[in-house]
């Protein structure tokens, strides 16, 4: 199934570019519907023969060599829904034709390289697909091309242009070690020549190369520069899926099947998810701007999932990907949350709103599930994956860690309490009488999102046993 | 479809019914919630004593959604549906004319639902689920009085969240070390088992309202709506903390008379009773006063429970029944006099008691049975409490007679203050509250009577069988207190009560007034100021703390551009004149941050070499 | 698999080159400096039996990279004489430290002893035949570089045409 | 490794390493976006060597070529585009100045 991933999208732009412009503008919007919802159910129903065999002759004809296994699909589907809802905001907000025809063609190269970056099986493609998400991305970053936009994309352009040539540098040397760059090789020979002084100094930039990309900190400085300044349904697909593809899936990937968990690497994930999540959650405490503060929630809440992920055991990492997921459903909806709050109230600034869950009772409510999964309070989602990250720190003896991760989910609270606070409660300021709440498809998105969440947190079980149960095979 | 998951199932489906109702179809919502409540209670009832065991697989490794119904559960369960009734009949006519009438059912039935939940489950993880999503009722009830009440809510939220997440380290904790999750593992008190008992232990009390988890119970009683108070800190929350406590201290550790445990949990009680019954006394609002009243006699229970000698339990448990009824009745006479009178002030108030005379006597009888006199139900629960406080300690017993004198001497001022005296010139035509509104409670106070005179029913059906033929040792609690000479003193001290009060009068001509002799005491004044400044709160404290660390946090990124301009000038002299120009561009800070710790982590990546 | 003092000049001038990119006045300057870089790169690269990579290199990185830079610097407003006078003098102090760092970076290296404990895995027979390679084996790298140019050209048509050029011309 | 071959590419990544502080500290020590850009293509240039000479001491310059084609082509499409945000930049603010783009902050 895999090279369809890729192969559909790819022929399907530049047929669209080719078609006559009436008919092209049209169909981009429902081409790249249809390709997102192709993603989603091709990574939830993956089994079927039909669909295996028939792909399976597809994928030989083209002979790229994708595979997709249990933490590709979760990835496959975080990125085909954020996507999607990145597309339905964009619709109601981009409303040059022109402009919008555009944007869906950039879109869909992005989740070609994300959905790249999630199936391939050698460093080298891997860094292309990189390339190719995070090329998309500055475009997209910069495509209003007002000065706070443009500032956001050249620094995260130069920032992660630092991270490329870490991991280039890193790859060049590797290549010293192994005769190609295929994942099943390079693991062979990096356990073979394991303590070896390059080939560590190789692992430890490429993992820094990938710091810089998830933005974590102290690598985060582009971050919340490029979130706050990039147009409301770029933001949805950077902070939803971009730079967890980019930087976290990939240090997790690269770790778990080429570098090893060995103990160094474990330690460095694990200080740099803590520092992350006090540092976001701090940082967060002191915004006044409404996608700003997401913005470092964000770092706060990647820290979690590479803290999980540095325990380098079994419930660390399904906890990890489950919080890969969580993340970008309530993330990708507290920023469909912002978009409506944007374009009916005209700023992202907190000072400037108040009281606003009367007038959007939709934006309101679903933030406030977004909020609640974040804090991880269950039934819903995000409790299940903290839960799962902080039993495993428990079990290979961090107790200092988890006690740590678990206070900080009070930060987290406190946080979004003061967001909701001044966003949602409170007296509603003059000036914003006659808001109504947002269009269809803002609120359509956003409860479909909050539905996942509490779906999610719900059907854990289910979502236990075949999602995150799988992950046992590939790692272990 | 098993029984037991109908009291899940019940009020879930009524509630998701009342939702979909529309706002104005108010006669339907009130027959819909009074039907499902009702039918929960009678199932409730239908259920009581039974024996039965679900379970189904869940999620693997142990966790399994797993239900039981045992006596203790039984008894719990059919207490709360009674009191879930009692208050949808109440609210019917409470909340009529407001406009949260349908949200409050609804979180109402919910609540319901999550309690019969928590109490069933027959795992500590499933246990939590439950418990935790009552948090988020609770925060929602709360919010429905209106905008100040956010604040309320909010600390509320706080507080019992920062508990439960101390509940759930204990949980994992306690899972971990003694390999399951299940109730039943007497797990040892020492090492880590004492820090899971704490943790668990700091949950439970905190649901249940004790100090130092109060300080939200009385600002809800202002804030929230007078059922959600009547409820939740009223009943439900103190009948599932202390159900928890129980089933901690003695289903899953093997927690032993004399073990730092005990006398842990009969220190927070014996506080928890003189402190909150201290600032009960000097409240100048009938709610208030009465959320107070709620805390302290949290102290009673945790008190009795701590003393792990079978009287002292029994004692709590009792105790815990009576109060949940007294309490939840008391507060529901102060809705009925905020309704009818408009007012709780109890400076405004005042002989109302000829005006509703139903109300006043429903008042009566259940402040002579929170101050504990013979023969309400609330003396013999403190009886058996004293009983087992004097076991362990003269100084636990002590406490507990110096918080039954000020129990007393604050429900005289507040029974003279409000229902006898002078009527207010603007109150002279207050009436009766109606029907609705009485029924649940004469019911409540007729039942207190009743546990009082023939206490053999609640302690021998109810209470006992929790304990088991094993602990009790052929014991039987039931009829007058066993000790004859504790029951005299007790006497002794609610008469000095009252002859308190006649002095307070005599002195200041007034019964609002009449403990202000105590208030203005050398020491106590002291700490009455700084508790009226808020400073004993402890969540304004934490709050304080919190503030400055996010103070820092917003100081973080400042503290980057010291890193870069003030500290690389220092020790890299080289670089100190470009680095004073480039000091404005930002994103270099960035590469030098994160090249930086390129290195750092490099090298700590080859150290290992 | 000798160094020789051909490849050692060759470096050296590579870094000279460099040095002169990083340190000239003028943005054309500049641009030619990397031109050069790319170029003595280049000869590097062919020197290192990589023949088809040095082309990509001379003519893509010396060529149309110099291009792109020269028409971008041409597109914004280039800074009078006197401005660039003006700024030399704080340039030179911002700049000079670079060939002071240079040369410590070369001394610390220099006493920088990496231990060379490894084998190459070296093949038997040199690969040389790239088109082999890059069709059967890095064909998903091929179609990586068709996305990327289309990329390239969404890139130029958002961010190189406005809605003031149109309604210019 | 063989002494020879180390000695090759201790030489090369000597120089290597010297280009690559050249670039970092362009892209550091700039006012101007260009320039910066200029300093991100010395980076990009560097490990180009680096992969050529890697391929060289394996044998396996076919592999090694293959990869710098590729990371050729992605060094001039984001080129393309860093100029294309440099320029739009410049439409706004009127010059290139690096110091003016700290409007985001905090």
């Amino acid at each position: 199934m895999s090279s369809v991933l890729i192969l559909v999208p790819l022929f399907g732009i530049i047929g669209l570019n080719m078609l006559p412009r009436n008919v092209a503008r049209r169909a981009a919007f429902w081409f790249a519907a249809a390709v997102f919802t192709a993603e989603i159910l091709l990574a939830i129903v993956h089994q079927p023969a039909f669909w295996t065999e028939a792909l399976v002759r597809f994928d030989s004809f083209f002979r790229l060599k994708f595979s997709v296994d249990s933490l590709s699909r979760i990835m496959l589907i975080c990125i085909g829904v954020v996507s999607l809802s990145s597309l339905v905001v964009a619709k109601s907000t981009v409303s040059d034709e022109k402009e919008a025809f555009k944007f869906i063609n950039i879109l869909i190269t992005a989740s070609i390289g994300m959905s790249g970056i999630v199936m391939v099986k050698d460093i080298f493609s891997l860094y292309v697909f990189l390339e190719i998400a995070a090329l998309s991305s500055f475009i997209l970053i910069a495509f209003n091309k007002d000065i706070n936009g443009l500032e956001g994309a050249f620094k995260y352009l130069i920032l992660s242009a630092v991270a490329t040539v870490l991991m280039l540098t890193s790859i060049a040397i590797l290549l010293l070690d192994s005769p190609d760059t295929a994942f099943s090789t390079l693991h062979n020979e990096i356990a073979h020549s394991r303590g070896n002084f390059i080939v560590t100094f190789a692992i430890g930039l490429f993992i820094c190369g990938l710091f810089i990309k998830g933005g974590l900190v102290p690598f985060h400085g582009w971050l919340p520069d490029a979130y706050m300044a990039a147009p409301a349904p770029v933001s949805i697909l950077l902070a939803g899926v971009m730079t967890k593809a980019c930087g976290i899936y990939t240090l997790m990937r690269i770790v778990a099947s080429v570098f090893g968990f060995t103990d160094p690497i474990k330690n460095t994930m694990m200080l740099i998810g803590m520092i992350s999540i006090l540092v976001g959650a701090f940082a967060a405490l002191g915004q006044t701007n409404f996608k700003r503060m997401l913005a470092y929630s964000s770092i706060s809440q990647v820290g979690y999932i590479i803290l999980g992920a540095g325990t380098g055991t079994f419930l660390g990492l399904a906890g990890a990907a489950f919080h890969l997921f969580n993340h970008a459903i309530f993330k990708g909806l507290l920023f469909v949350n912002s978009a409506a709050l944007e374009e009916k109230v005209g700023t992202s600034d907190m000072s400037r709103m108040g009281g606003l869950s009367e007038r959007m009772p939709v934006t309101g409510a679903t933030s406030v599930i977004a909020m609640l999964s974040a804090s991880g309070v269950p039934p819903l989602a995000g409790f299940w994956s903290k839960l799962l990250i902080v039993i495993a720190l428990w079990q290979i003896g961090h107790y200092a860690y988890a006690a740590i991760a678990i206070l900080a989910s009070v930060l987290t609270l406190a946080y979004f309490l003061y967001m909701q606070r001044q966003v949602f409660f409170g007296k509603l300021p003059p000036g914003l009488e006659g808001l109504r709440e947002a269009g269809n498809g803002l609120t359509l998105t956003a409860s479909a999102l909050a539905v996942i969440t509490v779906g999610a947190g719900l059907a854990f079980p289910y979502i236990y046993n075949h999602f995150l149960l799988p992950l046992k095979e590939i790692f272990f | 479809m098993n029984m037991l998951l109908l009291p899940i199932l019940i009020p879930i489906a009524s509630a998701i019914i009342v939702l979909l109702l529309p706002k104005s179809a108010k006669l339907l919502r009130d027959t819909v919630t009074l039907l499902s409540t009702f039918a929960n209670a009678l199932l409730a009832i239908m259920l009581f004593n039974k024996e039965i065991l679900v379970s189904y697989p869940w999620v693997g490794f142990g966790f399994e959604f797993s239900l039981r119904l045992y006596n203790f559960s039984s008894f719990i369960m059919a207490a709360a549906a009674s009191f879930g009734f009692l208050i949808a009949l109440y609210s019917s006519a409470f909340t009529a004319a407001k406009n949260y009438s349908k949200s409050f059912f609804v979180y109402l039935l919910i609540s319901l639902a999550l309690l019969n939940g928590a109490v069933l489950s027959n795992n500590l993880l499933l246990m939590l689920f439950f418990w935790e999503a009552l948090l988020i009722t609770q925060f929602g009830m709360i919010m429905l009085g209106g905008r100040l009440a956010f604040r309320t809510a909010t600390k509320a939220f706080v507080i019992i969240g920062a508990s439960d997440l101390c509940m759930m380290v204990g949980i994992a904790i306690y899972g971990f070390s003694s390999g399951s999750f299940a109730f039943s593992n007497n797990m040892p008190l020492a090492g880590l088992g004492g820090l899971a008992f704490v943790l668990l232990m700091i949950g439970a009390i905190a649901k249940a309202g004790s100090m130092p988890f109060h300080s939200w119970i009385p600002d809800a009683a202002i804030d929230a709506p007078l059922p959600v108070v009547a409820m939740l800190p009223g009943a439900l929350e103190k009948l599932l903390g202390i159900y928890f406590l129980t089933r901690i201290s003695l289903d899953m550790f093997r927690a032993e008379t004399g073990s730092w445990v005990s006398y842990l949990l009969m220190i927070v009680g014996s506080i928890t009773i003189l402190f909150a019954v201290m600032m009960a006394l000097v409240q100048k609002d009938y709610k208030r006063l009465l959320s107070y009243h709620a805390i302290s006699q949290i102290g009673y229970m945790v008190l009795g429970i701590g003393t792990f000698v079978p009287v002292g339990i029994v004692g709590g448990l009792f105790h815990m029944i009576n109060n949940s009824m007294y309490k939840c009745c008391l507060f529901l006479t102060g809705g009925a006099v905020e309704k009818q009178a408009g007012t709780t002030n109890l400076e405004k108030l005042g002989g109302i008691g000829s005006k509703m005379p139903v109300t006043f006597a429903c008042f009566l009888v259940t402040a002579l049975a929170i101050s504990g006199v013979p023969p309400f139900n609330g003396f013999f629960s403190k009886e058996l409490v004293y009983d087992g406080a004097l076991e362990r300690g003269w100084i636990f017993y002590l406490a507990a007679l110096v918080g039954s004198f000020f129990t007393a001497a604050s429900f005289l001022k507040l029974g003279h203050a409000a229902y006898l005296g002078k009527a207010d010139k603007d109150r002279k035509d207050v009436k009766e509250a109606p029907y609705q509104m009485l029924i649940p409670m004469v019911l409540i106070a007729l039942a207190c009577i009743l546990f009082g005179v023939y206490n053999k029913l609640p302690i021998k059906f109810l209470i006992q069988p929790v304990l088991g033929v094993d602990r009790l040792r052929g014991h039987n609690y039931w009829g007058f207190p066993p000790n004859f000479i504790l029951a005299i003193i007790s006497v002794v001290v609610l008469a000095g009560a009252f002859l308190n009060h006649i002095y307070g009068v005599k002195k200041t001509g007034s019964g609002l007034k009449a403990v202000d002799h105590i208030y203005h005491a050398p020491v106590l004044s002291e700490i009455y100021d700084a508790q009226a400044k808020g400073y004993l709160d402890p969540y304004n404290i934490g709050l304080g703390f919190l503030n400055i660390f996010s103070i820092a946090a917003s100081w973080f990124d400042k503290a980057v551009d010291w890193f870069y301009n003030v500290f690389s000038v220092k020790t890299a002299a080289l670089l100190t004149n470009a680095s004073r120009r480039l000091q404005n561009g930002n994103y270099k800070t960035y590469i030098i941050l994160s090249m930086a710790t390129t290195v750092l982590i490099v090298l700590f990546l080859l150290r290992s070499v | 698999m000798n160094v020789t003092n051909t490849d050692m000049l060759l470096l050296v001038l590579m870094t000279i080159a460099a040095l002169w990119t990083v340190m000239a006045r003028s943005l054309l300057k500049a641009t030619i400096g990397l031109a050069i870089t790319s170029a003595v790169i280049t000869i590097l690269i062919f020197r290192l039996n990589s023949p088809l990579a040095a082309v990509f290199e001379l003519s893509v990185c010396t060529g149309l990279i110099t291009v792109i830079f020269v028409s971008t610097i041409s597109l914004t407003k280039p800074l009078t004489h006197k401005e660039i006078l003006e700024m030399s003098k704080a340039r030179h102090k911002r700049y000079i430290y670079l060939p002071i760092i240079l040369v410590a970076t070369g001394i610390a290296l220099l006493f920088l002893k990496i231990p060379n404990d490894f084998t190459l895995p070296r093949l038997a027979t040199p690969a040389t035949n790239v088109r082999n390679v890059m069709w059967n084996i890095r064909h998903l790298d091929l179609f990586g570089q068709i996305i990327i140019m289309m990329i390239g050209a969404f890139g130029v048509v958002t961010l190189f045409i406005t809605k003031d050029d149109k309604d210019g011309s | 490794m063989e002494a020879s071959s180390w000695g090759l590419f201790s030489a090369f990544g000597f120089f290597i390493t010297l280009i690559f502080v050249c670039g970092l500290y362009c892209i550091l020590a700039t006012r101007s976006l260009i320039r910066a850009i200029i300093g991100l293509e010395l980076l990009i240039k560097a490990v180009t060597l680096l992969v050529i000479v890697t391929g060289y001491l394996n044998n396996n310059t076919a592999l090694a070529q293959s990869f710098v084609i590729t990371i050729i082509v992605i060094e001039v499409v984001l080129v393309v585009i860093a100029g294309g945000v440099a320029l739009q930049i410049f439409r706004h603010n009127d010059d290139l100045d690096t110091r003016r783009l700290t409007n985001l902050r905090g």
